[in-house]
């Protein structure tokens, strides 16, 4: 990775604003909002610091890494002095401990996106008591030199499941079929990935109770052409809405669907442009807006130690407004389903509905 | 007899060239993406050399690449074109792992031997199903190693996600190994280099003296020039084959293990991306040269460290020294193409015809 | 759920199958193409995976640059052709190892389109584009109506199609012409060929060429006509498949053409059985395996039929 | 005779890595004779028609065909044909797995109508049988070369240079793997072509046929020109000296010896075989110390699969081999060695040497386990040379030292390396002798065939495979004869058995003699 990458098509993350936002915003103030119950504060602070991010994937993932990234890149724009580095992994699991070592040597504050290398990143840690971590997607407590956070990614999910269920009952939306069945696409049965699941499940079965969820494994986040061949086993087998967690590979998961006319959700940044007229909405998560955060509190010495969840209530988490898939279909029923989900995103606000997690994504047990 | 020892002094200069070129492309096209190459040498070998890290993480290669280029060089004798030691490297290291997890703490005389035999032996009979197949019915083996390396692959990840699991792991993995069954660590921190570095060495040496000073390496030297001689003369050269391929395997399943407990102490899906070609690539870069193997291996282990520091420091993809590695096994065994002499010669031609015209003129 | 296996069966081995199975057989058929070309000159080329690899990169880039697919399909083709010339240079006057050679070829393909990828386009790992046309798609609109028919007879890419005329053209040079006889001599006895007035090194050379070329359209059409991305790597093994395709055929291009679909099939089979829940890595090795055996089983059943052909105890007696 | 020259070499050099082959010879060939190019093994004969074939470019030289010099650095096997040279190697150089059709046709294909790519097999048959009518060569062109013999090989050959337009037809030595009946068939042939005006080259170490058929003779020495002579004008003791340089006694009496136990004994074994009548069926013999049976045959009539049946090479379906007292039918080469067999395999550059190591480890290879040479798995170098040095001087090979690779020996002295692994090695009962001098020069014939009546007096059985008649005679007690995977018959070696007799035994028997050559 280098550090002269700007953010790879930023037209397609949640920080420009352009699309899909109103969630974002309101994030950004929650978040702020967010206090986490933290021991001490670091003592390198100042405007010169560096700050090394090391993701697990690639940039050009349209997800954590790219907005993750974005927020670091705007955080240089505001603090012109502040050294940022990338630290990508093209290798996969080979790539990240030498990565977090490497990044560990040069910075002075380290985010990870962590989700999958947890345990690494916290066995490097140990190497150097001097580094301060923001461990993304990966819950560290009572570490004076982690911050951490994560999301609940069930939630989102069970947004977009409630929609999958709506869509696939209603035979009048061009390419959905008789059976009620949808899909589930990732790469390896991770907390993080089952946590999507047992959320998208949830929500399928919560808009239709007799729908059957097919679960697809590919062994990996970036084979685009596996992806693609595992969907259209999917689609053949009579699955019409499809969730796609899978990282970069989610290509194959869109091209699949959009050559059968059938229908999907992005995730992690507004995609519903990419593949106009298959993607219903996106699930959004604001991680540019978390990293922006965590390095300019670091500079400004606010930085504390902590955990934070960030879930839907906190509006961390939300759904485009599906201006393109209503522009394309031009069904008063699209209408009719936003503002049904949209009352469903706000009774998990409220807290009226509880959606299933797998405790090993939000550190428990 | 001077006739041929200067034609081996040819062919070394001639070899030393096709590096030469090689650097000299690197750096051209370094320069072509606009940075400076004298910088990228300087970059590239402090990403080697620079600190305890860059070194350890050297070393850390070294070990890998070592042991399968020795496991390499044994196949490549008789003509057997082994890729799959990738899958051998695979089996190696799970199975490897297998005894260190399952077995309470034993000491670490007891269990390291026991780790590493385990993964040697799983390896060497992954290794005869191509082997037997090459030997026994002639089977291609380019062709079954490539595809056997996919089924060795899928096994593993299959185990690690079905039986060998790893509780709470958020990527698939075998639980960690026992403390006893890890090498000791070089005072290299914060890298991970261990003193698995001195059985990649007695790997080595094995080969070396199996090779040369012991009948099974005659054997091998004999079946490797000619097969159907070997037989006439009593030497059974299709079991030679088998087990120089079962041991070859095997050896790389040690690599396998030894990168698990020296590194990893577990192991994680895809651990490996392509690693085993590395070795492969020292081994050919010598052109089988078992004494100078590991002088290669450990040319290779810098570019690859030096790479990463590389691309570290000066961002420039370390995918371009991975793409010149290569390049150079092709141009050094194509060494005929800098005949310096010719060249020479064709220099002086034009300039004696500059002169004559000239003189003419 | 064990109620429903007939019904789950029926979706599995739908006649939707016989597209899709195609569809992933194309990609192999055209480095198999490239292996029975290169096999019958009597070369075992192992770098058809990186000569797609070459082809998905260069044919993608220039789609994106002339945003023409055909520009894309003929990039990927001369790439093939200029790799494979230089493969020839390597192993025919050099005098290089062969598996040497296509090793090298397969390693410079994969980091060096890597490289390429981060310079040209800024990008690591993968990359989409608008600005890239796909290869077009022969859409027989009359067909709609009947689900079946349209199924089996639409929406196939152009190089889709083109592999049926390539492999029948494949055949009848190999069999039916003076080319044909003169390159099959070359690869089963390059002394006799040499003697009879063939000049080896270039019909070799010419094979070279020809299996680049082959392999070259492949990977063009893997990045432009089965997905429309270029990805690291996106080659996964469709070239050592097209090779153990073409053993399984023993370089016979329509015999090796029936492997194909069959490596094709699979692949389509072992997508559709992942939904219900067996385990995906037995499934991405299901092709894997079936090839290996398939493999072993041929090899073994020609030397058993050769023993019985070969035993003093049968035929003439006394 | 004072005709026009269709070819013309003139001081040509040619070198190889390892030897220089031709060292200023020449050669000369008028329009429509026969003439015969002898000289030892490794004189550069071969060499010399391959270049003058264009297979190999040479150093220096000069060639002139039909008196114009021809332009060396565009010269190949091409314009070689086009100029109406044809050649017959030594080795067959035709397409196992094609048809005979199909490998006569192969460069110069007709094609169908004005198409330049489609082959047309219909025309391609006219023109050959006009070939095999005028010569009465029968062959079949629908048959796969792998399965027609090797007589009917040597014909296809012959109509394939002819197809080509060859004027000059250049035969090395190509009577080399023939029975008698077959050499005398192929003579009627060429006598035939000298009549319509070809030219033949004919090499061969046979003097006898090169009395038989030349017109004039060359002979050649160590990669240099010696003489030319017209066959009227010279004799065979004559040829020979000028051949090696001093007299020669082949015929020399073959040692008679006390009979002792069998030491081999050969059951009902049954052979498979890539060839139908390579199959062995029901061969039973035994081989008595002391003794030497020859075993005679045209190739490729089972002899090579009875060898390595033997030798521990080929499996055997049924019957029992015996080796002194041990069952060695089915058996690792390595077990039947210990039981004491030595073997001179029939092909010293593919089974017998390994060209790419030293003398050295080809002296010792076999016993290379064993108590000297290694110790715990662990060889030493020091006794290998040691021992090696010891059979060099006792077996004459040339040159003397031992660290020189196989590759570069002539053909009689690398024979000598192959015998001299086998005879040297102590324990031995049993020698089995596979086509030991082939294609060795008359110098070296003469000292292998004399280690073979050695190894007799020292109480050896020898089992002699040859398929040079002369040779059985010379050195066999008794002789078997295989034709078809049989035995057809079995003679003592005494005065009244005839070259005529065997050759019938050759054929089948004297009933069926006439049925297929
Ligand atoms: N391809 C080759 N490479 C290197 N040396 C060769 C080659 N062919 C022949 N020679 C050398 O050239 C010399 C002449 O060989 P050539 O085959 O012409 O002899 P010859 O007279 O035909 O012998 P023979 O009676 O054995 O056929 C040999 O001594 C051999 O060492
Ligand atoms: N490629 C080669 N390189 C070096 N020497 C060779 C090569 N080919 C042949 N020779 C040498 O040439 C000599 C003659 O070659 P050839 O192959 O004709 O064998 P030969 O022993 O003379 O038997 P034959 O008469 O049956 O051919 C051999 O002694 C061999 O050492
Ligand atoms: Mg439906
Ligand atoms: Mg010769």
């Amino acid at each position: 990775g280098t550090s002269e990458k700007t953010p790879v098509d930023a037209g397609t993350t949640a920080m420009d604003g352009k699309t899909g936002s109103q969630g974002i915003t309101s994030g950004m103030e929650a978040v702020d909002g967010l206090e986490a119950n933290a021991p001490e504060a670091p003592t390198t602070t100042g405007a010169d610091v560096k700050i090394g991010f090391v993701s697990t994937g690639v940039l050009g993932d349209k997800a954590l890494t790219d907005t993750t990234w974005a927020g670091l890149n705007k955080l240089k724009d505001d603090y012109p002095d502040v050294e940022i580095k990338i630290y990508e992994s093209p290798n996969g699991t080979t790539d990240w401990e030498p990565n977090i070592i490497a990044a560990s040597e040069w910075a002075d504050l380290v985010i990870v996106n962590a989700s999958s290398c947890g345990e690494i990143l916290l066995s490097v840690a140990e190497r150097f008591p001097d580094v301060y971590y923001v461990a993304n997607e990966f819950p560290v407590e009572d570490n004076p030199q982690f911050a951490s956070d994560v999301y609940t990614c069930n939630e989102v999910s069970f947004l977009l499941g409630c929609l999958a269920g709506l869509f696939t009952q209603n035979t009048d939306i061009p390419g959905i079929n008789e059976e009620h069945v949808v899909g589930y696409i990732s790469g390896m049965e991770a907390p993080t990935t089952l946590d999507y699941f047992t959320g998208f499940e949830a929500g399928a079965k919560f808009t239709c109770p007799d729908v059957t969820v097919l679960q697809s494994w590919t062994g990996s986040y970036t084979d685009p052409l596996l992806a693609k061949e595992m969907t259209k086993g999917m689609i053949s087998q009579g699955a019409d809405c499809i969730l796609g967690c899978i990282s970069s590979a989610v290509v194959g998961v869109f091209e699949a669907c959009d050559e059968a006319d059938i229908y999907s959700f992005g995730l992690d940044t507004n995609k519903d442009a990419d593949y106009e007229g298959t993607i219903i909405t996106s699930g959004l998560k604001c991680g540019d807006v978390t990293s922006y955060k965590f390095g300019k509190e670091f500079i400004e010495g606010t930085w504390k130690p902590g955990f934070i969840l960030m879930d839907c209530a906190s509006g961390a988490l939300d759904i485009t407004d599906m201006a393109t898939i209503k522009e394309y279909l031009q069904m008063d029923v699209i209408d009719d389903y936003y503002n049904q989900v949209i009352g469903i995103r706000d009774d998990l606000r409220a807290g009226e509905i509880e959606v299933p997690y797998i405790p090993a994504a939000r550190g428990e047990e | 007899m001077l006739k041929v020892k200067s034609e081996k002094f040819e062919t070394t200069i001639r070899i030393v060239l096709a590096f030469v070129f090689s650097f000299v492309l690197f750096g051209v096209v370094i320069a072509i993406c606009g940075h400076n190459p004298i910088d990228a040498f300087y970059q590239l070998f402090r990403g080697g050399f620079g600190s305890k890290f860059n070194f350890g993480s050297l070393i850390e290669d070294f070990i890998m690449i070592l042991t399968i280029a020795s496991a390499y060089s044994l196949t490549r004798r008789i003509g057997y074109f082994n890729l799959g030691l990738e899958g051998s490297f695979y089996l190696g290291a799970m199975f490897s792992a297998a005894p260190a997890f399952l077995l309470p703490d034993l000491p670490k005389i007891v269990i390291i031997p026991l780790s590493l035999a385990c993964g040697f032996i799983v390896a060497a009979l992954y290794g005869s199903i191509c082997g037997i197949l090459k030997a026994y019915y002639n089977v291609n083996e380019a062709c079954t190693t490539i595809l056997m390396n996919y089924v060795a692959i899928f096994f593993c990840d299959f185990m690690i996600n079905n039986v060998w699991v790893s509780p709470g792991s958020p990527i698939p993995q075998t639980p960690y190994v026992q403390e006893n069954a890890m090498f000791a660590k070089l005072p290299l921190s914060p890298s991970r280099a261990s003193t698995a570095i001195f059985i990649a060495i007695l790997v080595y040496i094995f080969v070396y003296f199996l090779s040369f000073r012991t009948t099974f390496g005659f054997k091998i030297r004999n079946v490797a020039t000619n097969a159907r001689y070997s037989d006439t003369v009593g030497i059974k050269s299709k079991r030679v084959v088998l087990a120089t391929v079962m041991l070859s395997c095997g050896l790389g399943g040690i690599a396998g293990g030894l990168e698990v407990l020296g590194i990893y102490g577990t192991f994680i899906q895809n651990f490996s991306q392509n690693s085993a070609f590395q070795g492969i690539i020292a081994c050919l870069l010598v052109n089988n040269n078992l004494a100078l193997v590991p002088l290669s291996s450990f040319f290779i282990s810098f570019t690859r460290a030096g790479g990463s520091g590389m691309e570290y420091y000066t961002g420039i993809s370390s995918a371009l020294i991975y793409t010149v590695t290569p390049l150079m096994i092709l141009f050094v065994s194509m060494e005929k193409m800098f005949d310096y002499k010719r060249f020479f010669g064709f220099v002086r031609k034009i300039f004696v015809r500059n002169k004559e015209n000239n003189l003419k003129a | 759920m064990l109620a429903n296996w007939s019904e789950i069966l029926e979706k599995i081995f739908s006649y939707t199958l016989i597209h899709d199975g195609f569809v992933a057989a194309v990609p192999i058929f055209y480095a198999c193409m490239c292996a029975v070309i290169s096999r019958q000159a009597n070369i075992v080329n192992i770098a058809a995976e990186g000569i797609l690899m070459f082809g998905a990169f260069f044919g993608f880039a220039a789609s994106y640059f002339t945003g023409s697919w055909i520009c894309g399909v003929l990039a990927g083709m001369v790439i093939g052709v200029l790799v494979s010339w230089f493969m020839g240079k390597a192993y025919l006057n050099y005098k290089v190892n062969i598996f040497v050679v296509g090793l090298s070829v397969n390693m410079i393909a994969a980091s060096g389109t890597r490289f390429l990828l981060n310079t040209i386009f800024g990008a690591n790992g993968n990359f989409v584009s608008d600005k890239v046309q796909a290869i077009a798609k022969v859409n027989l609109g009359f067909l709609n109506k009947n689900p079946v028919l349209a199924s089996l007879f639409s929406g196939y890419a152009v190089t889709d199609l083109l592999i049926i005329p390539l492999v029948i053209v494949v055949w009848y040079m190999f069999y039916k012409t003076v080319w044909g006889l003169r390159l099959r001599s070359v690869g089963l006895n390059p002394m006799a060929s040499m003697t009879a007035g063939i000049d080896v090194k270039k019909k070799q050379m010419q094979a070279l060429l020809l299996s680049g070329a082959c392999a070259g359209i492949g990977g063009a059409h893997l990045s432009l006509g089965y997905s429309c991305f270029f990805i690291e790597g996106m080659s996964g093994g469709k070239g050592f498949m097209g090779m153990a395709a073409m053993q399984f055929g023993n370089a016979n291009p329509l015999a090796a053409g029936v492997g194909c679909v069959f490596f094709g099939m699979s692949q389509s089979v072992a997508s559709r059985i992942a939904p219900w829940g067996i385990p995906n890595q037995f499934v991405s090795m299901f092709p894997y395996v079936a090839t290996t055996l398939v493999l072993a089983i041929t090899v073994i059943i020609q030397r058993m039929k050769r023993r019985r052909e070969e035993s003093a105890l049968v035929g003439k007696k006394a | 005779m004072q005709q026009q020259k269709t070819v013309e070499m003139k001081n040509i050099h040619k070198q190889f890595p390892f030897v220089k082959a031709v060292d200023g010879a020449r050669f000369d060939l008028f329009k429509g004779e026969i003439h015969s190019l002898i000289g030892e093994n490794g004189a550069g004969k071969s060499t010399m028609m391959k270049i003058l074939y264009g297979m190999y470019p040479i150093d220096q030289g000069e060639i002139f065909l039909n008196g114009e010099k021809v332009d060396l650095s565009k010269y190949n096997t091409h314009s070689a044909i086009q100029h109406g040279i044809g050649m017959v190697h030594q080795e067959f150089m035709l397409v196992k797995e094609m048809t005979v059709l199909e490998n006569i046709i192969l460069g110069v294909e007709p094609t169908k109508g004005n198409s330049k790519m489609a082959l047309d097999f219909t025309a391609a048959r006219k023109k050959i049988n006009h070939y095999i009518e005028n010569y009465q060569m029968n062959v079949h062109l629908d048959r796969k070369v792998l399965n027609i013999s090797v007589g009917e090989m040597q014909r296809v050959e012959i109509i394939k240079a002819l197809y080509r337009g060859a004027d000059v037809l250049i035969l090395d030595e190509p009577t080399a793997v023939l029975t008698p009946q077959e050499t005398d068939k192929l003579f009627e042939i060429l006598d035939i072509m000298r009549k319509d005006g070809v030219t033949i080259v004919f090499i061969s170490h046979k003097l006898k046929e090169v009395m038989a058929i030349s017109d004039r003779i060359s002979v050649m020495r160590g990669g240099r020109y010696v003489a030319t002579v017209d066959k009227s004008d010279t004799t065979i003791p004559e040829l020979a000296k000028m051949m090696v340089g001093r007299e020669v006694f082949l015929d020399g009496k073959r040692s008679m010896v006390e009979m002792g136990e069998p030491v081999l004994q050969v059951k009902n074994v049954y052979v498979p075989s890539e060839r139908e009548l390579s199959k062995n069926r029901d061969i039973s013999f035994v081989v008595r110390a002391g003794e030497v049976l020859g075993v005679a045959g045209i190739d490729g009539n089972g002899q090579s699969e009875l060898g390595e049946a033997i030798a521990g090479l080929r499996p055997v379906e049924k019957g029992e081999i015996i080796l002194g007292d041990k069952v060695i039918s089915n058996k690792a080469a390595h077990y039947v060695r210990d039981c004491g067999l030595a073997h001179i395999p029939e092909d010293r550059n593919d089974r017998g040497l390994n060209k790419e190591h030293t003398v050295t480890y080809n002296l010792v290879a076999a016993e290379i386990g064993n108590a000297p040479f290694s110790k715990y798995g662990i060889i030493s170098e020091k006794e290998m040379r040691k021992v090696s040095e010891e059979r060099i001087e006792r077996f004459d090979i040339r040159p003397r030292d031992p660290r020189n690779l196989a590759m570069g020996f002539s053909g009689g002295n690398a024979q000598k390396i192959v015998v001299a692994r086998e005879l040297g090695a102590p324990g031995k009962k049993l020698l089995l002798a596979a086509q030991p001098t082939r294609g060795v020069d008359i110098g070296s014939i003469e000292g292998i065939r004399k280690l073979i009546d050695q190894a007799k007096r020292e109480g050896l059985g020898v089992l002699l495979i040859s398929a040079d008649i002369d040779e059985i005679l010379a050195l066999s007690d008794r002789i078997i004869v295989m034709y078809e995977g049989r035995i057809s018959g079995e003679v003592v070696n005494d005065e009244n058995l005839t070259d005529e007799k065997l050759g019938m035994l050759m054929l089948g028997g004297e009933s069926d003699a006439k049925s297929e050559v």
